[in-house]
């Protein structure tokens, strides 16, 4: 996928639509990489679902505490006005529509907004998580993802052929070739790279895209 | 953010622009926005943890058609009681709207002027935290076989019947807090934390009054009672109405 | 009814069947009581409802803190050990079978252990604060009246008149003149006033009563 | 009391006949009532909150035909997976069995040697409070049109689906803690806080391992996470194996 953007660039451009002092939620994996673009000098309140509000960046080796960690298990630290809570807590912060914006992985999203993310079937053993809860919960779920497997499959689909985390969840998604709202008439392209042909990105997509009439060329520095 | 009050937010010496700060400068202006028809959460037990500033300004500011929702229905002619003897309130939802000094609220009912939900209070207080956390409805031992439960789906669920119950949420909550910040992390004074970190899950518009404001960092994390995320507006209130002398006093307001 | 005992005999009666480090509610009015005639050298916990364990108690006139009441709105202390909760946690602890025993005062006990004791109807404003969740989640629930209405009427029935509190809940009915036990037979009478035969026991009472073969003469000091 | 687990606690020198002393002298004897076919709640999530030391007793205890209820299902050779590893518990109860060091149970369930149930992270954390807070269902959105909602009861509320869930109660918490007095009461440390307050709350009797032992007083009444009504027993751990640091330096339980 060298016509599009970097991971770290996806992540600079989510980064980008998070609101001054809203709640936000990373998902393990790539949208971690999202808290490494918010400017200095805005407020976003980091949320982790093992009870943590207010996380900080990874600490330095010295300052590693075991009983400081994130969703993924990862040494953080807490910044001031943070706070402490124990699991029912937690979550009730994210089934009861508290978090603003959560980022998530995919392995598939739908024109309807159907995401599937947390397992490939019958094989593996089966984890979820805190996917559902935040599927359902949070006010806006953004998708970061490549637009395609490695493999080339597309992972925008009409159907989610793998098993569902939560339907009609998606509200945009967010890939290396574009940023595509779902909406009830489907997938939206509202910002796309400039040096791929939209013929060529319908190509690489399982569903039908439609160009925004204000779309415009998704560039990040 | 977390939830939108629709309040612009005078902003505090020590933040800045981009910065978080839900600190007002009046209890005028947190109430600014109540609209007729709201429904408002009353934090308080007895004398603790009543917002009775708050309320006073709410009592100021005008609005009509309430539903209110407390444990209690008010004592004297003070905080709550004055509220509702504005006339300005439809219905109370509470548990116990029964005291010696609940003369306000007795006489309204009696009159037919105000609607009554009576609530068993852990009821009251699950249906609340339901709310906050995102469930739409449970089942409760509580109120099964008795008048309360008439017209509520009935379950038996291990030989016991259970009655649904729906969470209750409102459009604003009053409370009294001991110490904020300007994120909005609360922490409660003993026993008037009461209804107060439930209430502030299940309101669009969190309200909190506060006896200190403390500097980002000063309540430490794992002593927070109410994490920011549930609050949108904090307005101190260093001396707050003793109700009780209050009443003793005779005094009314406004 | 100057064939029993005083009320405050009635409470110290109930407070012989605390057990050591049991966690225990008083409702509002007569069981208060309870409370002073606990042996010093034993260790009780009280619950009460509004957020508070370990209750101790009434404060010296320049101790009273508005911000420290019991159920009934009085001022109390906090002892060593004490804890302080919001109040879906408060109930949690009721409804979910914590409360070893809860001594709540009656209208009318009937003899299957149906409480009513929280509305006389349609007449006045109908409040029931704590009682229903008391009734039904507390592992004991202990019963403090007096044997009679003031007009004479018996409070122990065979059915309520009066709107229920809880279906079936009752364990054990402490009177001025008898204690009494809910059995699935009916009313048991393990404890009685000595000078009061039965039959007048039986006379004063709306239900059948049956005597336990292990009676005892109930007493106080 | 509060709840009753059979043992008779080791008395502390600060109490005396008629107190409340729930402090036991080892986590040997706190585990000691544990029967075959018991369910289990362990707390913890990744590194923070596991109770190590009350699992290696339990270990060395022997009881079999567990149900084991975690966020996840053990790292390495230690702790949890250690109790895996012996092959004495029939089910594992969890959000989260899946991890790059989580080979144990990986393991036992691809060779059909160990029950999984895949509950959703809140669910989980929902139906054991809600086992503790005496709530016989609720209804949550989360699973919803999922295969994990399969065989639930689903009822719409307001347009949306949502799944009955049951409460998940257990016969034993072993949770770990920071401080404790000797009637229970309890404090965590960061964000070892995790599930110990509310596996707490859901067991016939709940163990705390605890770094110290406070006197009765020092807690701080507001500062009481877990009170002491939903805990049995207390015993001191001050120094808390690091299972991260275990597995990565490959250490094996026993």
């Amino acid at each position: 996928m060298t016509d599009g953007l970097t991971r770290q660039q996806v992540a600079w451009r989510i980064a980008q639509d998070m609101t001054d002092g809203s709640f936000v939620n990373l998902g393990i994996g790539q949208p971690e990489l999202v808290a490494n673009f918010l400017p200095e000098d805005r407020e976003i309140i980091f949320h982790s679902e093992n009870g943590i509000l207010g996380m900080g960046p990874e600490p330095a080796p010295e300052d590693i505490d075991e009983e400081l960690i994130n969703a993924g298990k990862k040494p953080i630290t807490l910044l001031p006005g943070g706070a402490i809570f124990h699991h029912a807590d937690s979550f009730s912060m994210i089934r009861g529509g508290h978090i603003d914006a959560c980022v998530l992985g995919a392995f598939q999203i739908a024109e309807n907004g159907d995401l599937a993310n947390w397992s490939i079937g019958s094989s593996g053993v089966p984890a979820v998580g805190g996917a559902m809860d935040l599927a359902v919960g949070a006010k806006r779920v953004l998708v970061m993802t490549d637009h395609c497997t490695k493999k080339g499959e597309p992972k925008l689909v009409e159907k989610c052929s793998y098993p569902l985390t939560g339907p009609g969840v998606v509200n945009t998604v967010y890939t290396d070739l574009a940023v595509i709202d779902v909406t009830p008439e489907g997938f939206l392209v509202r910002e796309r790279v400039e040096n791929l042909p939209f013929e060529e990105l319908q190509n690489r997509t399982g569903a039908r895209l439609t160009l925004a009439n204000d779309w415009h060329p998704l560039t990040a520095p | 953010m977390g939830k939108t009050c629709g309040v612009s937010s005078a902003r505090s010496n020590e933040s800045e622009a981009g910065m978080i700060d839900k600190i007002v400068a009046s209890v005028a202006e947190a109430v600014r926005n109540i609209k007729d028809g709201d429904t408002v959460f009353i934090s308080g037990f007895g004398d603790a943890g009543n917002p009775t500033e708050l309320v006073h300004a709410l009592i100021d500011q005008g609005t009509k058609d309430l539903t209110l929702v407390n444990n209690n229905a008010g004592n004297g002619f003070v905080g709550l009681a004055a509220l509702l003897n504005t006339g300005r309130v439809r219905k109370m939802i509470c548990s116990y709207p029964r005291s010696s000094q609940s003369i306000v609220f007795e006489d309204l009912y009696h009159a037919g002027k105000i609607e009554l939900e009576t609530v068993p209070q852990g009821t009251l207080a699950e249906r609340i935290r339901a709310a906050g956390a995102g469930i739409a409805g449970f089942y409760t031992p509580t109120s099964a076989g008795t008048p309360l439960a008439e017209g509520k789906e009935i379950r038996n669920f291990d030989g016991r019947d259970h009655v649904l119950e729906l969470p209750l949420a409102a459009d604003v909550a009053l409370v009294k807090a001991e110490t904020a910040d300007r994120w909005g992390n609360l922490t409660y004074r003993l026993a008037a934390r009461n209804f107060g970190p439930i209430m502030c899950m299940a309101a669009k518009c969190s309200i909190a009054q506060t006896r200190k404001i403390l500097p980002l960092g000063d309540i430490p994390p794992e002593q927070v009672v109410t994490p920011s995320i549930f609050v949108d507006q904090v307005v101190e209130a260093p001396h707050p109405m003793s109700e009780r002398n209050a009443i003793l006093n005779g005094e009314r307001y406004p």
